[in-house]
């Protein structure tokens, strides 16, 4: 039999559905930490029905001996505790000749729009065994049987039971742990699954989601106030934050909406503290208003922006990259600005920590932009890195002798040194309104183009070093990318590179200001293009061309959400004859 | 207000910055910054310690006409600047000012949630019953029958705005009612409102001269608040229906702890990782 | 002596300065009065200081025979009533060898910024003339003269000055008729200006700002419910709308803010009334998560952005073409959508009373980009034109059978028709989740997809004719551009190719959707072009070229405000070699 | 209300859609749903006359759930998209329906001025002390030591936003409380408020059994207005003091005009151009 796995042989995929109740969540989250105990890498992204609680649901998993940033194009292993409602999932969680559907014949049988010759089906009686158990639950009847078919060593699963429910007592640790056992010791004839070796010394690792990488990124960053008001699915960047905030000395505000918030921030950066607020697309937009206070009087603070399905309310609890437009261009006026986004779950962190350096040195706002798929997914990984340098807001100081401080000043690479109140000497008023070096307003024409210019040159003159993006791979086909696309991006260059197709992928992290020059320099060679996104409007792709940085013939892949763009799609993409009208 | 170190050289005039006001001849907001400038001085803050904070709106341009910190934001959230302001750097002495536009209307959730929570900021609004910067059209606190502007030729139609009610209802733990005609009385009213513990708003009667003339009339109608000044807002509210709505000093006066966070640093960054490592 | 305008001998241009109460903004309104009733036509700009009131102020007209659309590079003459603060102006009020000053001579000496050899100082004793009448003001004498030179006849100044000053009285305007007279009867030796002739028979005009053409254009096309939050310099739309909307059975609601206008037009657009907002900047920023909402549950409406200069607060008095990009690309998540702007102070009432028709039949958003420059300033102009066809929203009616009403139902143009409350049987719920053609929220991939094509589709595929741009003249050389930049950039090329640099000119009105084909048929055998904006970030360049839009070698010419773009810079950036690096 | 025209024949299922809601079962919104097609078939108005407008929320679900026009909105602007269609169709009646977050939180400027401008709208607010939709973190509602949200982990520490006090204040003209679990009195303060001439606000203790399920008790603790229903706003807000805000009936009522325009077309446009023409 065929192995579905060979052509990935570092990697498994399984996906686990189930009614409300049935406890796929559950169950996910456990092999996930079982992946870990056993020292391998996993990413873990949910799915779930409309019901605001109790639906249906269903837990994705890609595993790997190495580091995993996106999931696969097909899955290898189907977990179903029931069928209702399955088909809600169909889309996302496809099959391949050779994949496995493990079913309680209970439940009934496989639905058609599952059912294929080429799929596997093998009989499990979940509830009838977790029957025998006293307090056992099929769903962990179930992990045990994922769990040896994925190559899981049992005692990995056993300690995740015991630490997962700790705090449900010995009894159900217990029991969950005798289903464990039970599914484990399942023996099934040659299966189309080539367990996964895990390394000897296995690697330090972390397990997170990406909107508490962001977190991490924003505390090591040095944000120390967050005003912030609830929304899908930037909420757990909150939630961590507001009792983390506390343990650092800063503390969180929950404000009324957003227009707050923003301004908040504003307030508590002008203070001297820097900042953040965490948010969704609704919430950008009631934002806008007040970044353009921050760029215009040059208070530095950060946006995280955690994308879901749009446009307005749009699809709060899914993914989709179709914030770059607003991001870039969503202010009135000219208001240069900084934007980045994060190219995988670990780069959450890093790319805040330097969104927060890079606001308060320039003065100015940092939007980093994450997405549901990012932000909400767990993924066992490599500690996140720190920024190489830790920049700093430049302060002004009390002056010796008097002489007037000049809050906008003029300068050489046009940064202001900025007072904090409390400053002897150095008072001022902040203003939004267009304002002379002093801060004093102004509608001469001289003091309006003196201040635009300063406002744009500290920006596109500041070195910005070797984070601007990720290049992997060499050849003349090349992937540009960004966020969380960026991972199907990387694979598919790894794997066309491999089956001869010599290609690289460019992940933008910084997308404002674009780096013209090194993009020009990276993309030296390349003959065959594409812009690999996950929105309809092909927003990365157009914001290229407006800035004249894409090889001439570079075509565009803008698939909107919510499925995620797979590694196989974008093979395809690549690979497909450039059509040249 | 923050007990910092005070000054005790300084003069009213030295709260004054040297920037020349765009406001008109005779216009109400340049007694508020008299009175202001009068009341900092009393209190002798040091200047680098006070931030005046504000939005849009001719009464909004006050902060740097003052030589303490100043923040000139947008059209109606001076509130919401001056809140994250004061939670993040609670050392410093906090006033928010700005227009009967700029906090009632566009402002008003946030006048209605910084009543709520407390926080130990001093809100001084100018009310002149009209949007002077963009040329006199009706606010909030416009009678129903003002119909000089073309925006609203039979007048707004809606009872107006009552800030001191709806300050009360809020929340508030101060309210007082000023007259820019009576700076003296002012500036006594904006110390008392810094010196309390909490929100304090102070509504102040500061006439448009160019598109409200009509205001001049005001100094004959404002009189001593006459009803009862009490920490019982249900009483509070009987005094403020019984008067006419144009009694000016202390409203209301109660002691609630003020919303602050202010956290002792108890690690480093580094040690929550832990709480990732696997 | 060399006349100034001999190069234009069809236009003159005149500027009035004073201080605070010199009465400039009076003379200049009565001027332009009178230069309509000579039979010419004319435009007249205002700029005035900080002061909210009071303050000096300048008033600058140009005046020709066939209608004037911008201002020219300089001007021929100046009239100072004294020298208060007139340095603020000096950038605004560009003299030439030749042009002509006219001064008190008891108020001083001219200022060392304007005096200069080639410029002839006129002295006019001001006050101590109107001190000869009783009730005698030196503006209105400045008047007299001023029309003397232009050429203006005696008999329209005093009837303009019985219809100005109609409500003060007989004895005000006899006061103020002496005064006129006796300015005009002065008399000089020979003068650098050559005097208009008006037509024999002068056409019908109109008298009217940007911001009355808007109104008459949206009452034209329909629009009977307008709520709005006042800011300048949008402000004159809502005063004119507000007491004649009533007339045509409409109305206006004046909304606590910007987040309750648009949402409060949403509604009543929704309950079947045609309806706009008008506002600038900030209020735009502010309204963009509700106009998301309109796009995403079809709700049409059009937003009339009257632009000041950006960003933030900015300079709410002065002009700047730079909402370019908000009004563009402003929505989180994908929203299809339009935008239009109009070319010249007339064409705010074709452009808005066209971007009601369309929004109307397209179920969407327009926004409308004018400008201060447009909005405020006062023009004699031809009486504005009407679209060709007169568009309307596609209604559902009432099933004769019991069948379920598609409120979003995929059809072949993509429109669906709209039910308005009232209708029976047609019962739905808009909404701005992402939904299923019945309207009901679905997070489901293919609903997305299929919405989001439906709602780009609807607009792409229409056929918006020949109005979507304004081209004059031809030739290999381009000016491209938008807006109030129109007159200057089609005065270029009209001199240009008088001079023998045949250019031609492209002013597009509909911005988005982008008429790709149309706009590559109509620069064919271009080989210089440049764009031309007033703003800093070159928003219409980049736009243009993220479309691809634009002939090879394309250069920008972004000028941020407030000074107004002059057909003088735009030939000599036209004939500028183009830089090829 | 409007006097549009009534049909008789409907039930209280005639008023309610096919669609399925995705409420958590037990969710109190469900009993607001019911108490509403009840008072919408007990009035026996058309179907196709009558709006339900709302926000963002697990209860701003509800327009969907009926069988009349509907406008599923923003977050918070439910009251602006239903003053815009009122102003527009005085005709129709307007409900506009949201929970605690949407309409006291980010919503709570156009509560203010739609309670002061009281339009002939019916406001129904279905109150959990709690943002269900986003999985439970604090309203304005919220009490303020409630410190299950991680998000406010010592409680959000800021006393409670008093609905009716503030819409007093603000000048709503009809006040009632209602409670979930009390649906037969929530249809007959629905049918009042939609007859009631004016803006009606409607609170309703709805519970979240899945992120406040302490609500349960709620069943125990609310309990008849005991105070005195008057047209007198000081007297109300005394009543208000009094109770201790669990007592659900009607609490104030009086009669004022609506604001609404309305007006009779008396020309055509081409006739303004006169204005222009020189
Ligand atoms: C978002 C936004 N909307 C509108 C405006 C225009 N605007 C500026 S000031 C103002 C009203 C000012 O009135 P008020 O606050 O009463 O101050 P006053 O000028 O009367 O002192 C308005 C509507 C703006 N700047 N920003
Ligand atoms: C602008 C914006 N901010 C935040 C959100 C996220 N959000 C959706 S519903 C909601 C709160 C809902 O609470 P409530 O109105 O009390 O309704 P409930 O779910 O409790 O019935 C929030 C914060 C949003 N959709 N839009
Ligand atoms: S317009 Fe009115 S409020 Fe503004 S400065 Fe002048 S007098 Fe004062
Ligand atoms: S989360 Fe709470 S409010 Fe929302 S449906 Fe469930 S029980 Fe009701
Ligand atoms: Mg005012
Ligand atoms: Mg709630």
């Amino acid at each position: 039999m065929n192995k579905t796995n060979v052509n990935h042989p570092d990697t498994l995929s399984a996906a686990i559905t189930g009614s409300g109740g049935s406890g796929v969540v559950t169950a996910g989250q456990m092999l996930l930490k079982a992946v870990a105990a056993a020292g391998l890498f996993g990413l873990m992204t949910r799915s779930s029905g409309p019901q605001i609680r109790g639906g249906e649901s269903a837990a994705m998993l890609r595993l790997g001996v190495k580091p995993v940033n996106n999931l696969d194009d097909k899955f290898d292993i189907l977990l179903a505790f029931d069928w209702l409602n399955v088909t809600r999932f169909v889309d996302e969680i496809p099959l391949q000749p050779g994949s496995l559907i493990i079913r309680d014949p209970d439940a009934g049988e496989v639905p058609p729009e599952l059912a294929s010759d080429d799929i596997q089906v093998l009989d499990a009686p979940l509830k009838s065994l977790a029957k025998t158990i006293d307090g056992g639950r099929p769903n962990m009847i179930g992990l045990g049987i994922l769990a040896k078919l994925l190559g899981l060593p049992e005692a990995a699963l056993r300690q995740v039971a015991a630490e997962h429910l700790e705090k449900k007592g010995e009894k159900a640790v217990e029991a969950t742990q005798a289903c464990i056992s039970l599914g484990h010791t399942q023996e099934w004839s040659e299966l189309p699954i080539s367990p996964l070796e895990p390394p000897h010394t296995p690697p330090v690792r972390w397990n997170i989601s990406g909107n508490e990488a962001s977190c991490m990124g924003a505390v090591r960053g040095g944000v120390r106030f967050v005003a912030a008001y609830p929304i899908t699915p930037a909420s757990e960047i909150l939630e961590w934050l507001a009792p983390n905030l506390e343990k650092l000395g800063g503390s969180l505000l929950q404000a009324e909406d957003e227009l707050a918030s923003v301004n908040m921030i504003i307030g508590s950066s002008f203070g001297g503290v820097p900042s953040l607020t965490a948010t969704s697309g609704p919430g950008l937009s009631l934002m806008m208003e007040g970044l353009g206070l921050a760029v215009t009087s040059e208070t530095p603070l950060v946006v995280s922006n955690v994308m879901r399905g749009g446009p307005s309310t749009g699809i709060p609890t899914k993914s989709e990259q179709s914030d770059l437009n607003i991001a870039l261009y969503g202010f009135h006026g000219d208001a240069p600005h900084l934007v980045l986004a994060a190219t995988n779950i670990g780069d959450c962190a890093f790319t805040t920590q330097w969104a927060v350096y890079l606001s308060e040195v320039l003065q100015t706002v940092a939007i980093v932009l994450s997405d549901q798929s990012q932000g909400q997914a767990r993924s066992i990984i490599e500690p996140p890195a720190e920024p190489k340098e830790a920049y700093q807001r430049l302060l002004a100081k009390s002056p010796e002798e008097e002489n007037h401080y000049q809050r906008y000043a003029l300068t050489e690479d046009c940064l202001s040194p900025m007072s904090i109140p409390g400053t002897e000497g150095c008072i001022y008023t902040a203003d939004g309104l267009e304002h002379n070096e002093r801060g004093t307003p102004s509608s001469m024409t001289e003091d309006h183009l003196l201040q635009l210019d300063k406002r744009r040159n500290k920006i596109d003159g500041f070195d910005y070093g070797e984070a601007w993006a990720d290049l992997q791979g060499e050849g003349e086909n090349c992937i540009i990318t960004w966020g969380s696309s960026s991972g199907a991006a990387f694979e598919a260059a790894q794997r066309l590179s491999q089956a001869g197709v010599p290609t690289r992928a460019l992940a933008l992290r910084l997308l404002a200001p674009l780096q013209k020059q090194k993009q020009q320099n990276t993309l030296q060679g390349v003959s065959n293009a594409i812009v690999v996104e996950q929105n309809h409007g092909a927003q990365l792709y157009h914001y290229l061309n407006a800035n004249q940085l894409l090889p001439p013939g570079t075509r565009s892949m803008a698939q909107p959400g919510p499925l995620p763009i797979r590694p196989g799609d974008v093979m395809a993409m690549m690979t497909q004859e450039a059509d040249n009208d | 207000m923050t007990e910092t170190q005070t000054q005790p050289a300084l003069k009213a005039k030295d709260y004054k910055s040297d920037i020349k006001p765009v406001w008109c001849p005779g216009s109400g907001h340049f007694a508020v910054l008299s009175a202001l400038s009068k009341a900092l001085a009393h209190l002798a803050l040091k200047r680098e310690d006070v931030a005046m904070v504000s939005g849009i709106g001719c009464s909004s341009r006050l902060p740097a006409y003052t030589e303490v910190y100043g923040f000139h934001g947008v059209h109606g959230r001076a509130l919401a600047v001056a809140g994250g302001l004061k939670a993040a750097r609670p050392d410093l002495t906090v006033i928010a000012a700005g227009g009967d536009g700029d906090g009632f209307s566009i402002g008003g959730n946030h006048f209605l949630h910084a009543c709520r929570r407390n926080m130990d900021i001093t809100y001084i609004v100018m009310d002149n019953e009209v949007y002077g910067m963009t040329k006199g059209q009706a606010s909030p606190t416009t009678s129903p029958d003002w119909s000089a502007s073309k925006l609203t030729p039979h007048g707004p139609g809606v009872p107006s705005f009552n800030p001191a009610a709806i300050a009360l209802a809020s929340g508030a733990t101060f309210i007082a009612r000023g007259f820019s005609g009576d700076p003296n009385k002012l500036t006594q009213m904006i110390v008392e409102g810094i010196q309390h513990k909490g929100f304090s708003f102070i509504h102040v009667f500061s006439p448009c001269t160019t598109f409200r003339p009509e205001q001049k009339g005001w100094k004959k109608q404002v009189h001593e608040y006459a009803e009862e000044v009490t920490a019982n807002p249900v009483k509070t509210a009987q005094g403020l229906q019984a008067d006419d709505g144009m009694g000016t000093g202390l409203i209301y006066r109660t002691e609630l702890p003020p919303w602050q966070p202010a956290y002792d640093a108890i690690c480093e960054p580094s040690a929550l990782e832990k709480e990732f490592q696997v």
